[in-house]
């Protein structure tokens, strides 16, 4: 019989300030967390394009092939159904591996083994045999990459029972998160963007865990209840900023994890508000904006004095030309309107 | 390709083992070979649903393979794995309450026949998707390396990585082939090559059928071609390929010929294939071979005790059948939700909260 | 430059009538189907595993190889992302391809091929090139087949704009609607079911042609509207019947295409019932149910005078023993007291 | 593995071609090389946006092959697409404005540089997704052939799909070949092996990397291998083999080597490689051989008329730029939602109709 290992469980009581002159990138938040860890437990190792020699596509593992060495910082080809696979074997074996796609767009190639295996290892096997692994990379739009290189895998990915997903939208939450996903015995899917890894913002040196599942209320309001999670939480700050000089106030609520999803907080929230917008930068079709609005309908429908709102991108294919891809995506300026819309003031 | 030969003589690896292991090899292959028939007659009764792959013909296949290596190498096959399940140990009767979907299945009735996992065993599955095994079997064996060689625990060891060769063409195991050369990886991919996936025979869906081991090459790693028909010569020849492999910690390709005597599933009415072509691979049958080794060759058996044997071992797949019979169905209340996550939280889904379900019965 | 070649728009304007004495089975509906508009236009062939020598896994393409030959009715390995690929390439050269997944569980090792490439060419390309393609095959619980072999794959694929989905319920409908597929310009996911190939009832032997995008009214009722698709049309039919007996009368729509998804005959029949339920069969999260909700918030708010009720699979991998499996799947009962709920009557 | 060989002297296919069909290679290179400095400097005045893969250094690939095959043979490649492009005969205008994202782009600034499709020249994109277009690549080959055999239309013809040498590592490519060798379709396979995939060396990511013909050989295709930095070479050792290919219409495998000068993409500071390795291959640079081939062996050039036909490049690039700078970006409320659907219906999303678009410039 294969011997177990224990890994300890985060401890959630420790929640160090935000605020602080620590400033450093969502990249480095992202490293800081993997690198912690993995000073812990040796059997923690991350695989992936680029990482070790070219110290990772986006640098998200810079200077980590120089501390922990090529048997734990590895290089692979480009073959992300095989590599993910191996992991999910690594997994089941024991380790505890570290996925990365250098974007969450190449892993459909990858899809039946992420959403094939991992997730459902568990079940098939009667509880023998899980998967303690974390997939990662870029999700979403990147910045005039096109429409094969943009996508937001959260609204397919989501559907499957057997992974949890964490969306960070800021570096404090990514090292905590990130922290969190090492040591779940789940195979956890993180999203990162391309378009966030250079923001910075204080990061605490010391150690500190976030648990899945609870969102986090980024600015309060008794008008409108605005929901997101990872990159477009910011422009509902922004619209929230314009909307507040409009004398209309929100509660922008950071989900930080989709699965699972946090319904309890936005329950809360629009028990006051009474009204509600979904941001989610991903197609709107069976997103995970219809999700949340599904769920708040059946479980706080009679709070709701307005429809619901959805703001997500276009529904077509991630165009490459700046404009149109800036007219595809979710804005401030959308989101404002979409407010008004639910406020009855559009 | 090099092949690894073998004397014919004494010098065969076999020749040097005792009478016992030899008498439980053959004991293993009736076994599954009675499991199987069991199996079909209870899918005929509809005891046993979905999809069902029968073994027949293949049992020296994992006999000869598995008696090479260790308890605590790690297995990985596709879904055609009741006999890597007998082989390697799985008690038949939770091999068969899995089948029947009841709570001491192996998998607590959740996977069925496709998916035979035994932890204790170290076999991974039992795995539906053809050819998805293929990068999973290249991660047990890196990890299994890194154990040893990072972590510095546990000892060298390969793992078997078991496909058909319908699955040869699934671009998957390309990638970890690669992989595996590439990272030296000690997996052994195993080739139960019966020359049919369902209707197709090999040469119609695979280039290079006949030279299978170019595939291989093609990734730097030594292949070897064997017999299967005969656990004889699959050990003898399978053997010292899986120390080296072992000792060196690289990858291996054995296009392990061998042939199924049913058809793909409980539900193909077989008009690729001529009764006669059945036929000529019955009378090369992998039992019969080796009862004919131990009775009249070695002469460690006698018919006597042959016939005892063959009744022990329909005793026990009986009670195997009547244990599944008598096993209760899983309850949908605490077994629908459990196993999903190993660390359910709330609000996982909208629907309800996750459970922990009762212990796995292997466990 | 390539020549194009028009193919015929659809005739809608010929309804025949559903009743008649020519029984077959769903199975041989879609052969129909597919052999009338082969014997039209030669540039559609049929390409997938065991479609021709061993006659369909399923018996779908019985006696086609016969009749086409092997040019146009073509074995494949177990490849699917390569075959699929396949198709897109002759689909873009001036074919008309049909791939046919033995299951759509397997269409998972081909995601990037039919989500990236096939829906999105036209697009990227600036409108230079289509894909005028059709993948076809089973879709949902097959019985006891597990977790890995029973997708519902319309969660995740309906996410991505450029393609269309049919899932038909009946014969008739599965008819008329390959047939519509196959005269598309457009890439269409049609999704089957195992559990139904062998259902009988009669099917025209003229030819015929279902439009996209609008629902047939299974049954009329003004107190509650059940909306499904595929499958568990039948069981909200029966649910229906049975609630009939208790004097709940109700609106079964079968949704035939899910994208598009006919909004408009929703949001007629929740103005008369103004209650809903939702029966969907694949997983609950961010699912085809979640978005006719969504839908049906955004657009019917007012209308609605409770909270909409969804009927899904059970949000776990799929179990294999029998129980479990039924326990799972949605079936009359949970869409009965699905809409008790929904009427205030639970 | 068969290599073609061609003799040195006289014999070489391309000693019977015209002095004008040269130059126009060389006015090729030219073009390519010089759109790619303007291209560089327009994504470092952030003109264009999202990912660049540069080409130079690899001019002779699609000079060489194009010059071997038919106007109307389908083409296909990665994301490395602007020398395809322009080398098959797409106006740099065009081209330009695509990077730019401006509504005469090829693809009305939908595509991007990664994107280049061109009907009319039968290029059948520009595709970002490694390894992707392997399979597609199959697809138009099976579709000319069935054109050609079941609809009685058109010759016969062979398509050209280009891959990097990273691509192989796709099981996509493992699965394209083994179809290709199966169904004899003409897909002619070539690997434009640069030796790098972004930072990683071919050896750290392929097995068999000196031995590239050994995945062809797997799937039952011969394959040949070509030095691709000296276009003439490039088409007497594709010419013959694609001729041969086209009239047996069955699949190839090139493995061209080549080299490119610049960086994966825009923003890679290349510390895997080292300045004189760039060096040794520029030492071998594609146009200055042919060049000086034209100039001093075929002598059917002169210096001054070198010089202008440089300058008249030079001209028609800045015009392209021009051309580019001056066009409109796409209006969203026209663009965004075209080109969606060939066949828009309603309801078919939920937030907006999808329209009709503008005409593609290139249509
Ligand atoms: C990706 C995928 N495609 C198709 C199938 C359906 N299928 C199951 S088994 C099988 C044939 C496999 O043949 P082979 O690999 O030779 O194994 P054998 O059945 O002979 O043991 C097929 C096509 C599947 N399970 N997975
Ligand atoms: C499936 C997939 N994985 C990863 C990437 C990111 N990526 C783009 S190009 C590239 C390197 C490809 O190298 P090669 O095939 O040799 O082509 P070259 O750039 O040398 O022309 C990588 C890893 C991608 N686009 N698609
Ligand atoms: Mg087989
Ligand atoms: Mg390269």
């Amino acid at each position: 019989m294969p011997a177990t290992i224990e890994t300890p469980k985060p401890d959630f009581t420790h929640t160090p300030s935000r605020d602080g002159d620590r400033v450093i990138q969502f990249r480095e938040a992202l490293r800081e967390a993997l690198s912690e860890e993995m000073r812990k437990d040796p059997r923690i190792f991350l695989m992936g394009e680029e990482v070790a020699q070219y110290n990772g596509a986006y640098k998200v593992s810079q200077g980590m092939l120089d501390e922990f060495g090529p048997e734990r910082i590895i290089d692979t080809p480009i073959s992300e159904n095989g590599f993910a696979g191996l992991g999910i074997g690594a997994a089941m074996y024991g380790l505890r591996p570290v996925i990365e796609f250098m974007s969450w767009s190449f892993s459909l190639v990858a899809a039946d083994q992420i959403l094939n295996n991992a997730p459902k290892m568990l079940y098939m096997s009667g509880g023998q045999w899980g998967c303690p692994i974390v997939f990662r990379g870029n999700d979403g739009a990147g910045g005039q990459l096109g429409s094969t290189h943009s996508w937001c895998i959260e609204a397919l990915y989501s559907n499957v029972p057997g992974l949890k997903m964490a969306i960070p939208s800021c570096p404090y939450d990514a090292k905590g998160l990130l922290k969190t996903s090492l040591l779940d015995d789940d195979p956890v899917f993180f999203l990162e963007s391309e378009r966030m890894l250079g923001d910075k913002a204080h990061v605490p040196e010391e150690e500190y865990y976030i648990p899945f599942g609870k969102a986090a209320l980024r600015r309060e309001g008794s008008d409108c209840t605005v929901v997101s999670f990872g990159r477009p939480v910011h422009f509902c700050l922004d619209a929230a900023e314009e909307l507040a000089k409009e004398g209309m106030n929100c509660d922008v609520l950071d989900m930080r994890t989709v699965r699972p999803l946090d319904l309890d907080a936005i329950i809360e929230s629009i028990r006051k508000t009474n009204r509600i917008v979904v941001v989610d930068q991903s197609w709107p079709f069976a997103s995970v904006a219809s999700e949340v609005i599904t769920q708040v309908c059946e479980h706080g429908f009679d709070w709701l004095d307005a429809p619901p709102v959805r703001v997500n991108s276009d529904d077509v294919p991630t165009p490459y030309a700046k404009e149109l891809e800036a007219a595809y995506l979710p804005n401030a300026h959308k989101i404002a309107q979409a407010v008004r819309t639910a406020c009855g003031r559009a | 390709m090099s092949m690894t030969t073998t004397d014919p003589g004494v010098n065969r690896p076999s020749a040097a083992l005792a009478d016992d292991i030899l008498l439980g090899w053959l004991r293993k292959m009736l076994l599954i070979r009675e499991f199987e028939i069991r199996t079909m007659a209870a899918y005929q009764q509809a005891k046993i649903g979905g999809f069902c792959h029968i073994y027949n013909g293949q049992e020296a296949v994992v006999t000869g393979t598995f008696a090479a290596i260790n308890d605590d190498d790690p297995i990985i096959t596709a879904y055609r794995d009741h006999g890597h399940a007998l082989a390697r140990g799985m008690d038949p009767r939770h091999c068969m309450a899995e089948m029947y979907g009841r709570v001491s299945g192996c998998a607590k009735g959740k996977g069925g026949s496709m998916h035979m996992f035994d932890k204790p065993n170290w076999l991974f599955g039992g795995h539906g998707i053809v050819g998805a095994q293929t990068p999973v079997g290249a991660g047990l064996a890196f990890g299994a390396k890194y154990t040893h060689e990072v972590l510095k625990r546990g000892p060298k060891k390969v793992c078997l990585c078991f496909l058909g060769d319908g699955a040869i063409n699934q671009g998957a195991f390309h990638e970890a082939m690669n992989l595996a050369g590439l990272f030296s990886i000690p997996v052994i991919y195993i080739i139960e090559n019966n020359g049919y996936s369902m209707g197709t025979a090999i040469h119609r869906g695979t280039t290079m059928h006949d030279k299978l081991y170019k595939k291989a090459e093609a990734n730097a790693i030594e292949p070897i071609e064997i017999d299967g028909m005969d656990v004889l010569n699959v050990y003898d020849k399978f053997k010292p390929y899986a120390d080296m492999l072992r000792e060196e910690q690289r990858p291996g390709f054995v296009d392990l010929k061998t042939y199924r005597y049913q058809g793909h599933s409980m539900s193909d009415p077989q008009k690729y294939r001529t009764k006669e072509e059945v036929g000529e691979y019955q009378d090369r049958d992998p039992i019969n071979s080796l009862a004919h080794h131990v009775l009249s060759q070695r002469e460690c058996l006698t018919e006597d005790e042959f016939k005892a044997l063959q009744k022990e071992v329909k005793a026990q797949v009986k009670e195997a059948v009547a244990f599944a019979e008598a096993d209760p169905a899983p309850d949908p209340e605490a077994e629908l939700y459990s196993d999903v996550y190993a660390n359910p939280q709330p609000n996982l889904s909208p629907i309800r909260d996750y459970v922990e379900g009762a212990k796995n019965p292997l466990l």
